[in-house]
Protein backbone atom coordinates (compact mmCIF):
# COMPACT_ATOMS: atom_id res chain seq x y z
CA UNK A 1 0.00 0.00 0.00
CA UNK A 2 1.31 3.50 -0.73
CA UNK A 3 2.50 5.47 2.16
CA UNK A 4 -0.50 7.70 4.11
CA UNK A 5 1.77 10.77 3.53
CA UNK A 6 3.42 11.69 0.12
CA UNK A 7 4.90 14.08 -2.26
CA UNK A 8 4.73 12.77 -5.34
CA UNK A 9 4.28 14.07 -9.87
CA UNK A 10 1.74 11.32 -10.72
CA UNK A 11 -2.00 12.24 -10.71
CA UNK A 12 -4.08 10.18 -7.03
CA UNK A 13 -6.61 8.15 -7.23
CA UNK A 14 -9.62 9.39 -4.57
CA UNK A 15 -10.99 5.89 -4.71
CA UNK A 16 -7.51 4.18 -3.66
CA UNK A 17 -6.99 6.32 -1.61
CA UNK A 18 -10.15 6.34 0.31
CA UNK A 19 -10.06 2.62 0.47
CA UNK A 20 -6.45 2.79 1.40
CA UNK A 21 -8.29 5.20 4.68
CA UNK A 22 -10.58 2.45 4.73
CA UNK A 23 -8.29 -0.81 5.54
CA UNK A 24 -7.19 0.81 8.85
CA UNK A 25 -10.97 0.78 10.48
CA UNK A 26 -13.94 -0.83 10.47
CA UNK A 27 -15.57 1.78 13.05
CA UNK A 28 -14.92 4.58 10.39
CA UNK A 29 -18.30 6.15 10.17
CA UNK A 30 -16.97 9.55 8.10
CA UNK A 31 -14.60 10.19 5.72
CA UNK A 32 -14.26 14.16 5.23
CA UNK A 33 -11.78 14.78 2.01
CA UNK A 34 -10.27 18.15 0.24
CA UNK A 35 -8.96 17.71 -2.98
CA UNK A 36 -7.26 21.52 -4.55
CA UNK A 37 -7.57 21.90 -8.46
CA UNK A 38 -5.09 24.06 -10.72
CA UNK A 39 -7.77 27.03 -11.67
CA UNK A 40 -7.97 28.35 -14.90
CA UNK A 41 -8.21 31.63 -13.84
CA UNK A 42 -6.64 33.67 -10.69
CA UNK A 43 -7.15 37.18 -10.29
CA UNK A 44 -7.78 38.38 -13.05
CA UNK A 45 -5.55 35.74 -14.99
CA UNK A 46 -6.25 32.85 -17.50
CA UNK A 47 -3.95 30.38 -16.06
CA UNK A 48 -2.25 27.46 -18.11
CA UNK A 49 -0.72 25.56 -15.58
CA UNK A 50 0.34 25.87 -12.24
CA UNK A 51 4.27 24.65 -11.50
CA UNK A 52 5.39 23.52 -7.85
CA UNK A 53 8.82 23.66 -6.17
CA UNK A 54 9.06 22.10 -2.67
CA UNK A 55 11.94 21.32 -0.41
CA UNK A 56 10.96 17.68 -0.69
CA UNK A 57 12.17 15.95 3.00
CA UNK A 58 11.22 18.66 5.15
CA UNK A 59 7.84 18.94 2.96
CA UNK A 60 7.14 15.28 3.72
CA UNK A 61 8.06 15.32 7.50
CA UNK A 62 6.02 18.49 8.00
CA UNK A 63 3.06 16.58 6.09
CA UNK A 64 3.96 13.74 8.73
CA UNK A 65 4.11 16.09 11.68
CA UNK A 66 0.45 17.63 10.55
CA UNK A 67 -0.96 14.04 10.19
CA UNK A 68 0.31 13.25 13.81
CA UNK A 69 -1.31 16.39 15.47
CA UNK A 70 -4.84 15.66 13.97
CA UNK A 71 -5.04 12.11 14.74
CA UNK A 72 -4.55 13.21 18.22
CA UNK A 73 -6.26 16.61 18.73
CA UNK A 74 -9.79 15.38 16.32
CA UNK A 75 -9.05 11.26 17.45
CA UNK A 76 -8.90 10.56 14.03
CA UNK A 77 -9.12 6.47 13.25
CA UNK A 78 -6.91 7.52 9.93
CA UNK A 79 -5.84 10.53 7.94
CA UNK A 80 -3.68 10.74 4.63
CA UNK A 81 -2.30 13.33 2.72
CA UNK A 82 -0.50 13.80 -0.74
CA UNK A 83 0.39 16.62 -2.73
CA UNK A 84 1.65 16.79 -6.09
CA UNK A 85 4.76 18.91 -7.72
CA UNK A 86 5.89 19.43 -10.88
CA UNK A 87 3.74 20.99 -13.64
CA UNK A 88 -0.17 20.88 -13.34
CA UNK A 89 -2.21 21.49 -16.34
CA UNK A 90 -5.54 23.48 -15.37
CA UNK A 91 -8.77 21.74 -13.94
CA UNK A 92 -5.84 18.99 -12.36
CA UNK A 93 -5.92 17.81 -9.00
CA UNK A 94 -2.92 19.30 -6.58
CA UNK A 95 -3.31 18.29 -3.35
CA UNK A 96 -5.73 15.28 -1.40
CA UNK A 97 -6.32 15.36 2.01
CA UNK A 98 -8.50 12.75 3.82
CA UNK A 99 -9.73 12.48 7.60
CA UNK A 100 -11.51 9.38 9.06
CA UNK A 101 -13.30 9.06 12.42
CA UNK A 102 -16.24 7.51 13.87
CA UNK A 103 -18.06 10.14 13.38
CA UNK A 104 -18.60 13.05 10.95
CA UNK A 105 -17.98 16.19 12.35
CA UNK A 106 -14.25 15.43 13.66
CA UNK A 107 -13.34 13.98 10.39
CA UNK A 108 -14.86 17.71 8.66
CA UNK A 109 -12.91 19.70 11.23
CA UNK A 110 -9.90 17.55 10.76
CA UNK A 111 -9.76 18.18 7.25
CA UNK A 112 -10.46 21.90 7.50
CA UNK A 113 -7.78 21.85 9.76
CA UNK A 114 -5.32 19.88 7.95
CA UNK A 115 -5.86 21.70 4.48
CA UNK A 116 -5.19 25.24 6.48
CA UNK A 117 -2.47 24.06 8.13
CA UNK A 118 -0.59 22.38 5.54
CA UNK A 119 -1.02 25.77 3.96
CA UNK A 120 0.77 27.80 6.83
CA UNK A 121 3.62 25.58 7.51
CA UNK A 122 4.29 22.87 4.38
CA UNK A 123 7.32 24.43 1.96
CA UNK A 124 5.63 23.80 -0.99
CA UNK A 125 5.77 27.41 -3.31
CA UNK A 126 3.43 27.35 -6.97
CA UNK A 127 4.12 29.44 -9.72
CA UNK A 128 0.95 30.11 -12.60
CA UNK A 129 1.82 30.09 -15.81
CA UNK A 130 -0.22 32.69 -17.84
CA UNK A 131 0.26 33.72 -21.68
CA UNK A 132 1.65 37.08 -20.17
CA UNK A 133 4.22 35.29 -18.15
CA UNK A 134 5.03 33.38 -15.20
CA UNK A 135 4.54 35.12 -11.37
CA UNK A 136 5.30 32.84 -8.12
CA UNK A 137 2.20 32.83 -6.00
CA UNK A 138 2.16 35.13 -3.30
CA UNK A 139 0.08 33.97 -0.22
CA UNK A 140 -2.32 36.44 1.37
CA UNK A 141 -1.00 36.71 4.80
CA UNK B 1 30.71 23.44 3.86
CA UNK B 2 27.93 24.46 4.50
CA UNK B 3 25.08 23.57 1.95
CA UNK B 4 22.29 26.16 1.61
CA UNK B 5 19.52 25.48 -0.71
CA UNK B 6 16.79 27.76 -2.28
CA UNK B 7 13.46 27.01 -3.45
CA UNK B 8 10.51 28.67 -5.67
CA UNK B 9 10.78 32.35 -5.48
CA UNK B 10 13.68 32.80 -3.66
CA UNK B 11 15.84 30.68 -5.51
CA UNK B 12 14.86 32.52 -8.90
CA UNK B 13 15.51 35.16 -7.39
CA UNK B 14 19.52 34.09 -6.19
CA UNK B 15 19.75 32.59 -9.57
CA UNK B 16 20.85 28.78 -8.35
CA UNK B 17 18.65 26.15 -5.88
CA UNK B 18 22.02 25.26 -3.79
CA UNK B 19 25.41 27.34 -2.79
CA UNK B 20 27.79 26.30 -0.74
CA UNK B 21 29.42 28.74 2.31
CA UNK B 22 32.74 27.67 3.84
CA UNK B 23 32.39 26.99 7.41
CA UNK B 24 34.36 28.32 9.85
CA UNK B 25 34.16 27.34 14.11
CA UNK B 26 32.14 29.45 16.00
CA UNK B 27 29.67 29.68 12.64
CA UNK B 28 25.84 31.04 13.75
CA UNK B 29 23.08 30.92 11.15
CA UNK B 30 23.40 34.88 11.25
CA UNK B 31 26.68 34.63 9.83
CA UNK B 32 25.40 32.56 6.87
CA UNK B 33 22.27 34.96 6.19
CA UNK B 34 24.09 37.94 6.81
CA UNK B 35 26.85 36.73 3.50
CA UNK B 36 24.24 35.46 1.83
CA UNK B 37 22.13 38.80 1.92
CA UNK B 38 24.66 40.88 0.89
CA UNK B 39 25.58 39.38 -2.18
CA UNK B 40 21.80 38.52 -3.01
CA UNK B 41 19.53 41.43 -1.43
CA UNK B 42 16.76 40.98 -3.42
CA UNK B 43 16.31 37.62 -2.50
CA UNK B 44 16.45 38.32 1.16
CA UNK B 45 13.25 40.75 0.48
CA UNK B 46 10.87 37.81 0.65
CA UNK B 47 12.68 35.66 2.75
CA UNK B 48 10.52 34.57 6.04
CA UNK B 49 11.89 31.40 6.92
CA UNK B 50 15.29 29.79 7.80
CA UNK B 51 15.05 26.06 8.05
CA UNK B 52 18.70 24.05 9.38
CA UNK B 53 18.54 19.94 8.72
CA UNK B 54 15.05 20.09 7.84
CA UNK B 55 13.52 21.49 11.04
CA UNK B 56 11.94 25.15 11.46
CA UNK B 57 14.85 27.81 12.87
CA UNK B 58 13.77 31.15 14.18
CA UNK B 59 16.56 31.91 16.13
CA UNK B 60 19.20 33.19 14.53
CA UNK B 61 22.04 32.90 16.98
CA UNK B 62 22.02 29.05 16.47
CA UNK B 63 25.24 27.82 16.31
CA UNK B 64 26.25 25.28 13.39
CA UNK B 65 28.00 21.96 12.53
CA UNK B 66 30.11 21.82 9.56
CA UNK B 67 27.63 20.60 6.72
CA UNK B 68 24.70 21.83 8.27
CA UNK B 69 21.77 22.03 5.28
CA UNK B 70 20.74 25.56 5.91
CA UNK B 71 17.25 27.11 3.63
CA UNK B 72 16.20 30.12 3.50
CA UNK B 73 12.13 30.11 2.58
CA UNK B 74 9.44 32.75 1.17
CA UNK B 75 6.03 32.57 2.24
CA UNK B 76 4.90 28.78 1.59
CA UNK B 77 2.10 28.66 -1.25
CA UNK B 78 1.55 25.13 -1.66
CA UNK B 79 -2.40 23.13 -1.44
CA UNK C 1 -23.44 11.70 -17.11
CA UNK C 2 -25.11 10.44 -13.99
CA UNK C 3 -27.66 13.02 -12.00
CA UNK C 4 -25.54 15.35 -9.44
CA UNK C 5 -28.62 14.14 -6.89
CA UNK C 6 -29.50 10.57 -6.69
CA UNK C 7 -30.58 7.54 -4.65
CA UNK C 8 -29.28 3.69 -5.85
CA UNK C 9 -28.45 0.10 -4.70
CA UNK C 10 -25.34 0.01 -6.24
CA UNK C 11 -22.05 1.76 -5.13
CA UNK C 12 -19.98 4.43 -6.38
CA UNK C 13 -16.74 5.85 -7.37
CA UNK C 14 -15.39 8.74 -5.47
CA UNK C 15 -13.17 9.40 -8.89
CA UNK C 16 -16.41 9.29 -11.03
CA UNK C 17 -18.21 11.82 -9.17
CA UNK C 18 -15.03 13.95 -8.93
CA UNK C 19 -14.69 13.98 -12.39
CA UNK C 20 -18.25 14.70 -12.91
CA UNK C 21 -18.20 17.63 -10.30
CA UNK C 22 -15.27 19.10 -12.02
CA UNK C 23 -16.32 19.00 -15.59
CA UNK C 24 -19.28 21.58 -14.96
CA UNK C 25 -16.26 24.24 -13.85
CA UNK C 26 -12.79 25.02 -14.30
CA UNK C 27 -12.51 27.23 -12.20
CA UNK C 28 -12.87 25.21 -9.31
CA UNK C 29 -9.87 25.59 -6.76
CA UNK C 30 -11.65 23.25 -3.57
CA UNK C 31 -13.46 20.56 -3.70
CA UNK C 32 -14.52 18.82 -0.39
CA UNK C 33 -16.17 15.58 0.09
CA UNK C 34 -18.01 14.15 2.89
CA UNK C 35 -18.68 9.84 2.76
CA UNK C 36 -20.48 8.48 5.15
CA UNK C 37 -19.57 4.38 5.86
CA UNK C 38 -21.12 1.52 7.72
CA UNK C 39 -19.95 0.74 11.11
CA UNK C 40 -19.18 -2.36 12.09
CA UNK C 41 -19.90 -1.47 15.90
CA UNK C 42 -22.97 0.88 17.18
CA UNK C 43 -23.78 1.90 21.01
CA UNK C 44 -21.97 -1.45 22.17
CA UNK C 45 -22.78 -3.82 19.40
CA UNK C 46 -21.66 -5.48 16.56
CA UNK C 47 -23.67 -4.46 13.13
CA UNK C 48 -23.17 -6.75 11.16
CA UNK C 49 -24.96 -5.06 7.92
CA UNK C 50 -27.72 -1.52 7.69
CA UNK C 51 -30.55 -2.09 6.10
CA UNK C 52 -32.10 1.34 4.35
CA UNK C 53 -35.50 2.09 3.55
CA UNK C 54 -36.63 5.67 1.75
CA UNK C 55 -39.09 7.34 0.74
CA UNK C 56 -37.51 7.51 -2.84
CA UNK C 57 -39.24 10.29 -4.51
CA UNK C 58 -39.17 12.59 -2.11
CA UNK C 59 -35.80 11.90 -0.39
CA UNK C 60 -34.41 13.08 -4.40
CA UNK C 61 -37.01 16.09 -4.62
CA UNK C 62 -35.30 16.91 -0.60
CA UNK C 63 -32.10 16.10 -1.72
CA UNK C 64 -32.31 18.46 -4.69
CA UNK C 65 -33.52 21.12 -2.61
CA UNK C 66 -30.64 21.08 -0.42
CA UNK C 67 -28.03 21.03 -3.24
CA UNK C 68 -30.07 23.89 -4.85
CA UNK C 69 -29.94 25.74 -1.16
CA UNK C 70 -26.68 25.19 -0.59
CA UNK C 71 -25.43 26.34 -4.13
CA UNK C 72 -26.48 29.75 -3.56
CA UNK C 73 -25.78 30.26 0.12
CA UNK C 74 -22.23 29.09 -0.36
CA UNK C 75 -21.68 30.24 -3.78
CA UNK C 76 -20.93 26.72 -5.03
CA UNK C 77 -19.86 26.47 -8.55
CA UNK C 78 -21.55 22.59 -8.36
CA UNK C 79 -22.51 20.45 -5.54
CA UNK C 80 -23.06 16.01 -6.02
CA UNK C 81 -25.31 14.03 -3.58
CA UNK C 82 -25.65 10.28 -3.89
CA UNK C 83 -27.31 7.74 -1.02
CA UNK C 84 -27.45 4.02 -1.36
CA UNK C 85 -30.91 1.78 0.05
CA UNK C 86 -31.00 -1.42 0.79
CA UNK C 87 -28.42 -3.64 2.50
CA UNK C 88 -24.85 -2.54 3.24
CA UNK C 89 -22.05 -4.31 4.56
CA UNK C 90 -19.76 -3.36 7.26
CA UNK C 91 -17.06 -1.18 6.30
CA UNK C 92 -19.06 -0.22 2.63
CA UNK C 93 -19.99 3.20 1.63
CA UNK C 94 -23.67 4.24 2.25
CA UNK C 95 -23.50 8.16 1.32
CA UNK C 96 -21.52 11.03 -0.83
CA UNK C 97 -21.53 15.24 -0.55
CA UNK C 98 -19.54 16.64 -2.87
CA UNK C 99 -18.80 20.67 -2.77
CA UNK C 100 -16.80 22.76 -5.31
CA UNK C 101 -16.12 25.98 -5.51
CA UNK C 102 -13.84 28.91 -6.38
CA UNK C 103 -11.78 28.71 -2.41
CA UNK C 104 -11.54 26.24 -0.41
CA UNK C 105 -13.64 27.31 2.75
CA UNK C 106 -17.16 27.65 0.98
CA UNK C 107 -16.58 23.95 -0.32
CA UNK C 108 -15.74 22.88 2.93
CA UNK C 109 -18.40 25.11 5.13
CA UNK C 110 -21.02 23.36 2.20
CA UNK C 111 -20.25 20.04 2.56
CA UNK C 112 -20.77 20.27 6.17
CA UNK C 113 -23.46 21.77 5.80
CA UNK C 114 -24.98 19.53 3.29
CA UNK C 115 -24.51 16.58 5.83
CA UNK C 116 -25.65 18.07 8.59
CA UNK C 117 -29.36 19.03 6.85
CA UNK C 118 -29.58 15.22 4.62
CA UNK C 119 -29.65 13.87 8.35
CA UNK C 120 -32.16 16.28 9.04
CA UNK C 121 -34.64 16.65 6.24
CA UNK C 122 -34.65 13.42 3.86
CA UNK C 123 -36.42 10.53 4.39
CA UNK C 124 -34.29 7.78 4.67
CA UNK C 125 -34.33 5.33 7.79
CA UNK C 126 -31.36 2.76 8.64
CA UNK C 127 -31.64 -0.24 10.60
CA UNK C 128 -28.84 -2.02 11.82
CA UNK C 129 -28.43 -5.80 11.85
CA UNK C 130 -26.74 -7.32 14.39
CA UNK C 131 -26.01 -10.91 15.87
CA UNK C 132 -28.92 -10.50 18.48
CA UNK C 133 -31.26 -9.18 15.92
CA UNK C 134 -32.51 -6.10 13.94
CA UNK C 135 -33.19 -2.69 15.50
CA UNK C 136 -34.74 0.70 13.75
CA UNK C 137 -31.64 2.87 14.33
CA UNK C 138 -33.35 6.18 16.17
CA UNK C 139 -31.19 9.44 15.96
CA UNK C 140 -30.42 11.56 18.59
CA UNK C 141 -32.70 14.58 18.74
CA UNK D 1 -59.02 7.01 -1.64
CA UNK D 2 -56.57 8.43 -0.03
CA UNK D 3 -53.01 6.18 -0.58
CA UNK D 4 -51.16 5.80 2.80
CA UNK D 5 -47.27 5.01 2.80
CA UNK D 6 -45.72 3.88 5.80
CA UNK D 7 -41.47 3.30 6.03
CA UNK D 8 -38.52 2.19 8.20
CA UNK D 9 -40.09 1.62 11.57
CA UNK D 10 -43.53 2.90 11.24
CA UNK D 11 -43.89 0.77 8.29
CA UNK D 12 -42.23 -2.20 10.31
CA UNK D 13 -45.04 -1.08 13.39
CA UNK D 14 -48.28 -0.82 11.16
CA UNK D 15 -47.21 -4.43 9.31
CA UNK D 16 -47.88 -3.12 5.96
CA UNK D 17 -46.32 -0.36 3.67
CA UNK D 18 -49.35 1.12 2.25
CA UNK D 19 -52.69 1.34 2.92
CA UNK D 20 -55.73 2.99 1.59
CA UNK D 21 -58.56 5.16 3.16
CA UNK D 22 -61.43 5.94 2.17
CA UNK D 23 -62.17 9.73 0.50
CA UNK D 24 -64.79 11.51 1.28
CA UNK D 25 -65.76 14.99 0.83
CA UNK D 26 -64.52 17.95 2.86
CA UNK D 27 -61.54 15.88 4.16
CA UNK D 28 -58.80 16.99 6.30
CA UNK D 29 -55.19 15.12 7.32
CA UNK D 30 -56.12 15.39 10.73
CA UNK D 31 -58.78 12.65 9.88
CA UNK D 32 -56.71 10.29 7.80
CA UNK D 33 -54.28 10.44 10.89
CA UNK D 34 -56.77 9.59 13.20
CA UNK D 35 -58.32 6.84 11.63
CA UNK D 36 -54.93 5.29 11.68
CA UNK D 37 -53.74 5.98 14.87
CA UNK D 38 -56.67 4.35 16.10
CA UNK D 39 -55.59 1.41 13.98
CA UNK D 40 -51.82 1.10 14.70
CA UNK D 41 -51.46 3.35 18.25
CA UNK D 42 -47.95 1.99 18.47
CA UNK D 43 -46.68 3.10 15.07
CA UNK D 44 -48.00 6.18 15.31
CA UNK D 45 -46.22 6.94 18.89
CA UNK D 46 -43.34 7.31 16.76
CA UNK D 47 -44.51 9.52 13.98
CA UNK D 48 -43.18 12.88 13.98
CA UNK D 49 -43.45 13.80 10.49
CA UNK D 50 -46.64 14.00 7.94
CA UNK D 51 -46.09 14.00 4.01
CA UNK D 52 -48.93 15.31 0.94
CA UNK D 53 -47.85 14.39 -2.25
CA UNK D 54 -44.20 14.55 -1.11
CA UNK D 55 -44.08 17.91 0.15
CA UNK D 56 -43.74 18.17 4.23
CA UNK D 57 -47.02 19.11 5.87
CA UNK D 58 -47.02 20.88 9.48
CA UNK D 59 -51.17 21.65 9.56
CA UNK D 60 -53.27 19.22 10.05
CA UNK D 61 -55.88 20.81 8.89
CA UNK D 62 -55.12 21.09 5.60
CA UNK D 63 -57.35 19.61 3.15
CA UNK D 64 -56.64 16.77 1.30
CA UNK D 65 -58.03 16.11 -2.14
CA UNK D 66 -59.19 12.31 -3.76
CA UNK D 67 -56.67 10.32 -4.64
CA UNK D 68 -53.30 12.14 -2.97
CA UNK D 69 -50.57 10.45 -1.39
CA UNK D 70 -50.06 10.85 2.56
CA UNK D 71 -47.32 9.70 4.40
CA UNK D 72 -46.71 9.32 8.03
CA UNK D 73 -43.03 9.31 8.89
CA UNK D 74 -40.66 9.33 12.03
CA UNK D 75 -37.46 10.59 13.00
CA UNK D 76 -34.85 10.14 10.07
CA UNK D 77 -31.87 8.05 10.44
CA UNK D 78 -29.98 8.69 6.86
CA UNK D 79 -27.03 9.70 5.72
Amino acid sequence: MKDAVRIQQEDFSQDEEIKALQASSKRMGGIATFIGCARDFSEGREVTEISFDAYGSMAVAEMNKLRDEAMTRFGLLDARIVHRVGVIGAGEQIVFIAAGAEHRAPALQACHWLIDELKQCVPIWKKEVTPQGDAWVTPHP
Amino acid sequence: MIKVLFFGPVAERVGASEVQVKFHAGMILQDVRAHLQALHPEAFEIVCFAAVNGAHIHDMSLPLADYSEVVFMSRFSGG
